[in-house]
């Protein structure tokens, strides 16, 4: 893996300059970098090594393959393969194509740390190597991302700040910064650092994760991100919060519990609990801050919020079937993110926007991003047969079987709400009348569609045949020793009930077929223009030559939002505490640096007479 | 042989210091390459001598006079780094100075001045007699003075001097009041008769001590001269300023604590340590709000300066020497010296004041603005770059020894200094310049001095060992 | 072949059934309104005229492949719902299955009434999934309970168990009264019919639709109706352990909605969401805590 | 001993105060002139400070001759002697400067008064 790692920086080097010469062959090393990484995971399954790199002086980095980490590091050369893919095309007219490309194969070997680190120093190390190159990525996008990459930047300082933190408490206890002495030692801890320990990791966790309190960076990061960052961002970094959440909840009370073989919480473990509920109220706030969002992709961003939310929920949980449900769910947010983003990627390198109240009627100018977005939109919102319904089934159940309603109301809230903002886009986006200046947009370039089409594929037969989504995670659950969900090729195994994919696959395709045959056995239909329809009566031409009047779609979730309207915001909360800082920044500087000379020495016999006054008595 | 002696690293320089007005007379032009004959004598020798050079202090005695008598120069291999660090950010701002600064003020007095400060500098870093440490510092202060004038920056400058006269008087009483008590000029022999002195004497002195050296180490009470200054000088100034001054003054204080001083007397280190951390806050406040690049870098720096001396402070503070927070700290200085030079020197090259001015430049300018990132990147403790591990070394040994309110502090300023620097980073690549201006030429010299700034700091971000065996045992074999 | 036979019986006995029983509320409602309203079997003849219509408008492919997948969804939905003592999936009538696959009907919907590129349809549709927000999160809730209760989440077994136990009505009857209130607006009954509020947007999503759209259309209505009302009935009402007592049981709710209906006037939308996280969820949180404290027995 | 205290005020207190003199000014002065005579008499106090400090009571000068070889007298400490002249040495040096500096700011900005000059500062 070290040795990966150092291929990885200098192909990032090679990269910039292939880009430098063209951008889609710069892309295309990537693409082909990453497969690689693609292929060669899938075909060490159920093979694990771990080697160290020693830097000298004590310290070492170590890096693992094992059955834990595997669908991680696959997720990551995933993510990047597709995005490389993407980019083929798409970066043609960026402004600094060349270093994003090298950037992306840095994030490509940060990827490689996070996932593969098998001690808190190598996590950590490549947890910054991270901030630093996605805060450039961020940057590049348009108008606010640099505001949007500082406040990144900025939260993912403190996340890192306190994991250093908390990783040098458990260095000092435990003499080492791996695993697997913590693992042997977390019990023994005494309580007051382990406390603090796990509130500073999981912080830092569900900061990079984008949960509730802390997700305000997403908005602005995800939405203001050049369009192909944004994917790697939503369906990549913050798993990196996900990540590490999941590897610290391992040494958590209820983990413990289970492992031992109890698929049923039997306590609600206070700081289990409250993480959980975390993870609840980041579903709902995600869901309602999605439903009023206009930008298309920042509705995106807080979906991303929302599918945290379930991520830390299940896993929080922590009964057998929610920390599948959970690990899956990460998988299906991949597939689900990248299909929303990268469709709204396209849509954007076409029409150069993401609002959504400008656009609208674009399917018949990209019928294939419609469907990608179509088919992400309806796993997101955990509709069957796709892939999204497994693992919502699955966190659903793990809480109904308990009796946990409270936590089942916030997924059912954020399920349910997730019909309306995935529903947006797609009515004002693709559906509905199309302005005028659209009428020219085309479909986007080959190898756009093609990662497109790869993430639907994906998501379809995840969906129909769960087995191969949820295998390794039972694999995972066998690892750490805790009692493997029951899974079967297209079917799963909870206490409460079994689901079987495959045939509601079928079902519905039967029900669908059946509609077809209805539909072609009655005369032919008579086709209309866009701009022929009932309108009660309004003047039909303005349609057509102002469609904006007609189009209402702006605020389309107006009056849902008058519900919310006098609700606190978080994200206000911070901007206050942002001014209070600033202002008290500058009665600092105004006092101890920008004195007469006079004042200077004032000031310099101040602080004498009181360290002497201090000594003396 | 002759190379082997530490002298010459002050000798050298100060003979060619004097020497200038007489070449002038003949070789008029030649004058100017005096300094980098300087610098780059100080460079080879460092080199040559670090490896001769064990972990333990050589003592080399001055003038005949035995060492506790007489004054004395230390050298051990940290020393040796220190010096080879300061030396060779000097050299880069020479070099700087030479290729675009030579018209700016006086062919003959900055040349003199620039030889001047290194000689003093390497005196301050190496010297072990107080009264020998005060003619160095005020060498390298009144070549400091010459230096801050050099674009005119009168104001700035009359701070300066004043500032730091009223330190250096400080410095002269405490210095007479600790040879009347103890009997010594010596550091060593000094702090070793202080145990039979009163407890208000010592803490009287050193408060004099923390207050003179305050002025040159950048230090809270008396250091406002540095953001005026800072701004006013020119490139090469501000990398002097920066790098060489700071760093010697640095490690003086460093070096009276540790020695005169030394671990028994907790309340001076409290003192320094509660100091050092308000400096440390209030220079990254200050820094938080700048536009302007170069003050944005001076509250930096004084922040950077505040940090170190409370680390220092903090690892004598509890009666034991410790050493990891100590290595962590002269870790973290030379860093600095190396990150910081290459991070004024790029501002410099790139002839913008402002944020908003330098948009884009990293864009035009694309070699420039990779090495000022590496640098910053450095500065702000990014994996990949030397300052990762002086970061990640603090906070292991901060955490270790239980010290949290100074994490905190240390952690939080650190969070805005990432903060101001990454949005510096951001407006050098993706920003639009304001200005129409266009940007200096700068020569491949330069660039390849750059190259070797910003290779250092890669490569000791990749095997922080060196940096880890180099500053490792400057407590342990003692200075003491 | 005996598979295929079950699946064609449920389709087309749920058709029949169904449409029969909306045709004859027509009639109720003429009543309550003293009219005297149509015959019972004129939702067949409405049904057949659209079908058999030779002019239909199309609004492009999506509008068409909506209608599929409306009516292909609500199909299979119905599919999974046991009636009386019969299911064509045995062990498969998985309740989230149900509300999650009927959603899949609605989203077609949904897609091919915006894809009709008219405003009104637009409005009608943000309303509706703005509704379903309010009504199906306290409705989902009442099923937890029982699920959490009964250690099954098979619509079948919920509704098999209350033999022994008795009715959900009785046992759990706020959660009986909020998945009732919350049928209505599924139905989209008064006074939760926002979504189509004929006066005031021209009947919201179904606006652009004629000819065999509309028809298939008002048959995938009545699919939906059945789905709901009959997970109401096999919820709370125990099913039927015969189809005739399930049929009489399905009828008297359906009417009950019907008749009520008739007598309500309109909610704003937001409003509607707004009562739904008010009252119903409370009292869902009140059935559990019940439900918790005392147990079902 | 009458005349303790005498040369207690002589050596220490005495260019102590000139010394806080000297800092008084720089504390209050607003004018670049004054601050550089104020600076100076804070440097003059220092030097009385370590000149005072070699002082031992009736000693001789520490000057080697050869009738010293006779009789082995109490020699002042020679130390600070030597200090006080480089300390003297760089404290005309920076004056020089410093009224060097003030002529300068005066050509430029025409005031040697801090307070007008503090607005043109910074």
């Amino acid at each position: 893996m070290s040795t990966l790692i150092f291929i990885g920086l200098a192909a990032s080097l090679l990269i910039y300059a292939a880009a430098r010469l063209s951008r889609p062959l710069g892309a295309l090393l990537l693409m082909l970098l990453s497969g690689a990484g693609v292929a060669a995971l899938i075909l060490s399954w159920g093979k694990g090594f771990t080697e160290t790199l020693p830097l000298g002086n004590g310290l070492e980095l170590t890096f693992s393959l094992s059955t834990f980490n595997w669908p991680f590091l696959l997720l990551g050369a995933f993510v990047l393969f597709i995005v490389s893919l993407f980019a083929v095309n798409a970066l043609k007219e960026m402004e600094h194509g060349a270093s994003f490309l090298a950037l992306l194969t840095l994030i490509g070997v940060s990827v490689m740390g996070v996932f593969g680190a098998y001690d808190f120093l190598t996590l950590f190390i490549f947890f910054e190597l991270m901030t630093w190159t996605s805060f450039f990525l961020v940057s590049m996008g348009k108008t606010g991302a640099k505001k949007a990459a500082l406040i990144y930047a900025f939260m993912s300082m403190i996340a890192a700040y306190l994991m250093i933190s908390a990783i040098m408490m458990i260095a000092q206890y435990t003499g080492s910064f791996s695993y697997s002495d913590f693992m042997g030692m977390y019990e023994a801890m005494p309580s007051g650092i382990r406390t603090t320990v796990v509130i500073f990791f999981l912080a830092a966790a569900l900061i990079k994760g984008g949960i509730y309190p802390v997700h305000f960076w997403l908005r602005s990061a995800h939405g203001d991100a050049p369009h192909v960052f944004s994917p790697v961002l939503s369906g990549l970094l913050v798993k990196y919060g996900y990540y590490s959440a999941f590897l610290f909840l391992l040494f958590f009370p209820v983990m413990v519990a289970t492992k031992a073989g109890i698929t049923q919480v039997t306590s609600t473990d206070g700081p289990n609990f409250i993480l959980a509920f975390i993870g609840g109220l980041s579903i709902m706030a995600g869901t309602v801050a999605a439903i009023l969002q206009s930008d298309a992709k920042k509705l995106v961003a807080f979906s991303s919020v929302s599918h945290g939310g379930y991520v830390i929920l299940a896993l929080a949980y922590g009964t057998n079937m929610a920390v599948a449900g959970g690990l899956a769910h990460i998988w299906v947010h991949v597939l689900t993110a990248l299909g929303m983003f990268l469709s709204m990627g396209a849509v954007a390198y076409r029409t150069g926007t993401t609002d959504m109240d400008e656009m609208g009627g674009l399917i018949k100018n990209m019928p294939v991003t419609f469907t990608v977005y179509l088919i992400a939109i309806i796993s997101v919102a955990g509709i069957p047969p796709l892939a999204g319904f497994v693992s919502k089934w699955m966190i659903i159940q793990a809480l109904a079987a308990n009796g946990s309603y409270i936590l089942a109301f916030m997924a059912f809230f954020g399920s349910i709400g997730s019909f309306m903002y995935v529903f947006r886009p797609l009515a004002t986006i693709f559906l509905g009348q199309r302005p005028h200046k659209f009428k020219d947009v085309r479909e986007v370039p080959f190898f756009m569609q093609l990662a497109m089409l790869i993430v639907t594929l994906l998501t379809i037969l995840l969906g129909i045949m769960p087995y191969y989504l949820l295998k390794p995670f039972t694999r995972i659950q066998e690892f750490i020793g805790m009692v493997p969900v029951k899974i079967g090729f297209s079917t799963v195994y909870s206490a409460l009930t079994q689901l079987d994919m495959m045939l509601i696959f079928l079902v519905f395709g039967g029900g669908f077929l059946l509609a077809l045959v209805i539909f072609l056995l009655f005369s032919k239909p008579t086709k209309v223009e866009q701009h022929e329809v009932y309108t009660s009566g309004e003047i039909a031409p303005e349609i057509s030559t102002t469609p904006e009047i007609y189009h209402f779609s702006k605020g389309y979730y107006r009056s849902f939002g008058r519900l919310f309207s006098r609700w606190p915001s978080v994200e206000a909360w911070y901007h206050k505490g942002a001014a209070y800082i600033s202002q008290f920044f500058e009665i600092i500087e105004q006092s101890l640096f920008k004195q007469s000379i006079n004042g200077f020495i004032w000031l310099a016999v101040v602080v004498m007479a009181v360290l002497m006054a201090v000594r003396w008595f | 042989m002759i190379m082997q002696n530490p002298v010459l690293l002050i000798a050298v320089p100060l003979l060619l210091a004097f020497l200038i007005p007489v070449f002038s007379s003949f070789f008029k032009g030649a004058v100017r390459f005096i300094p980098v004959l300087a610098g780059g004598f100080n460079v080879i020798a460092a080199a040559l001598l670090i490896p001769q050079a064990s972990g333990d202090v050589a003592v080399t005695e001055i003038g005949g006079w035995a060492s506790a008598y007489g004054i004395s120069l230390l050298f051990s291999s940290q020393i040796g780094y220190m010096i080879l660090a300061v030396n060779l950010t000097a050299l880069l701002a020479i070099f700087y100075y030479i290729l675009n600064e030579r018209d700016l003020g006086s062919p003959l007095a900055y040349p003199i001045a620039f030889t001047l400060a290194l000689s003093g500098a390497n005196g301050m870093i190496m010297t072990g007699d107080l009264f020998n440490l005060f003619v160095f510092m005020e060498m390298t202060a009144i070549a400091g003075y010459i230096i801050a004038v050099h674009k005119k920056g009168y104001l700035g400058t009359f701070r300066f001097v004043v500032l730091s006269s009223v330190g250096s008087a400080f410095f002269l009483i405490a210095t007479a009041s600790l040879y009347n008590a103890t009997g010594f000029l010596n550091m060593a022999m000094a702090g070793k008769n202080l145990g039979a002195l009163s407890t208000p004497f010592i803490s009287v002195i050193s408060v004099l001590f923390i207050m003179a050296l305050s002025s040159e180490a950048e230090l809270l009470p008396l250091n406002g001269w540095v953001a005026p200054v800072y701004r006013e000088s020119s490139g090469a100034g501000s990398v002097f300023f920066a790098s060489v001054f700071s760093g010697a003054a640095l490690f003086a204080v460093i070096k009276v604590m540790l020695i005169v001083f030394g671990i028994n007397y907790a309340y001076v280190h409290q003192g320094l340590l509660v100091l050092g951390l308000v400096t440390l806050a209030a220079g990254e406040a200050a820094a938080f709000k700048q536009s302007n690049l170069k003050k944005m870098v001076a509250y930096s720096s004084i922040a950077q300066s505040g940090l170190i001396i409370a680390a220092v402070a903090a690892a004598m503070r509890s009666g034991v020497l410790h050493n990891g927070l100590f290595n962590a700290a002269l870790f973290q200085l030379i860093n600095n010296i190396l990150a910081k030079a290459l991070v004024l020197l790029g501002i410099a090259l790139l002839g913008q004041a402002t944020l908003k001015e330098i948009g884009g430049a990293g864009t035009r300018k694309k070699w420039l603005g990779v090495f000022i990132s590496a640098g910053v990147l450095s500065l702000i403790g990014m994996p990949g770059f030397a300052g990762f591990w002086s970061k990640l070394f603090l906070v292991r040994e901060l955490v270790g020894n239980r010290m949290f309110v100074f994490t905190l502090v240390f952690l939080l300023a650190a969070l805005f200094e990432a903060y101001y620097y990454l949005r510096f980073l951001q407006s050098l690549f993706l920003g639009k310049s304001t200005t129409a201006a266009s940007l200096p030429k700068t020569s491949w010299v330069t660039y390849i001095l750059l190259f070797v700034l910003a290779a250092l700091i890669i490569l000791i971000g990749f095997a922080p060992d060196v940096i880890i065996r180099a500053v490792s045992g400057l407590s342990l074999g003692g200075v003491l | 072949m005996a598979l295929i036979g079950k699946i064609v019986l449920f389709i087309v006995g749920a058709f029949v059934f169904q449409v029969a029983l909306s045709g004859f509320s027509r009639k109720v409602i003429a009543r309550i309104q003293k009219r005297r309203g149509p015959v019972f079997w004129q939702n067949f003849y409405d049904i057949g005229k659209l079908f058999f219509k030779k002019t239909s408008i199309s609004h492009g492919f999506i509008f068409d492949f909506g209608v599929w997948m409306a009516f292909g969804g609500t199909v299979a939905t119905l599919l999974f719902v046991p009636v009386g003592p019969y299911s064509v999936f045995p062990g498969q009538t998985n309740f989230i299955v149900i509300i999650y696959l009927l959603a899949i009907g609605s989203l077609g919907m949904a897609m091919s009434a915006v894809g009709s590129a008219n405003p009104f349809a637009s409005i009608g549709i943000s309303r509706a999934l703005t509704q379903m927000f309010g009504y199906d999160v306290p409705f989902a809730l009442t099923v937890v309970i029982m699920i959490y209760v009964h250690r099954t989440s098979q619509v079948a077994k919920l509704a098999a168990v209350q033999s022994d136990i008795g009715w959900h009505l009785w046992v759990m009857p706020l959660s009986a009264l909020v998945a009732f209130i919350a049928l209505m607006a599924m139905l989209g009954k008064k006074p939760f019919d926002t979504p189509i509020a004929p006066a005031e947007i021209a009947s919201g999503p179904l606006v652009e639709y004629s000819g065999k759209y509309l028809g298939m259309l008002m048959v995938q209505h009545e699919f939906a109706t059945f789905v709901e009302v009959g997970l109401f009935v096999n919820l709370f009402l125990g099913g039927g352990s015969t189809l005739l007592i399930y049929l009489v049981k399905y009828i008297i709710v359906y009417l009950l909605t019907v008749i009520i209906s008739a007598l309500m006037a309109r909610f704003r939308v937001e409003q509607t969401v707004a009562f739904f996280w008010k009252w119903p969820l409370v009292l869902v949180f009140i059935q559990a805590l019940i439900i918790i404290g005392i147990g079902i027995r | 001993m009458g005349h303790e205290w005498l040369s207690l005020w002589s050596f220490l207190y005495g260019p102590l105060s000139i010394f806080l003199v000297g800092l008084y000014g720089l504390l209050t002065q607003k004018n670049l002139i004054k601050m550089a005579i104020s600076i100076n008499i804070m440097d003059y106090g220092v030097n009385l400070f370590i000149i005072s400090l070699g002082y031992v009571p009736s000693a001789e000068a520490p000057i080697y001759t050869d009738a010293v070889k006779t009789y082995l007298p109490v020699f002042a400490d020679p130390l600070p002697q030597a200090l006080v002249l480089t300390a003297i040495v760089i404290s005309v040096a920076v004056t020089a400067f410093i009224l060097a500096l003030t002529i300068k700011i005066h050509s430029q900005y025409g005031t040697t008064d801090l307070t007008k000059l503090g607005e043109m500062e910074l």
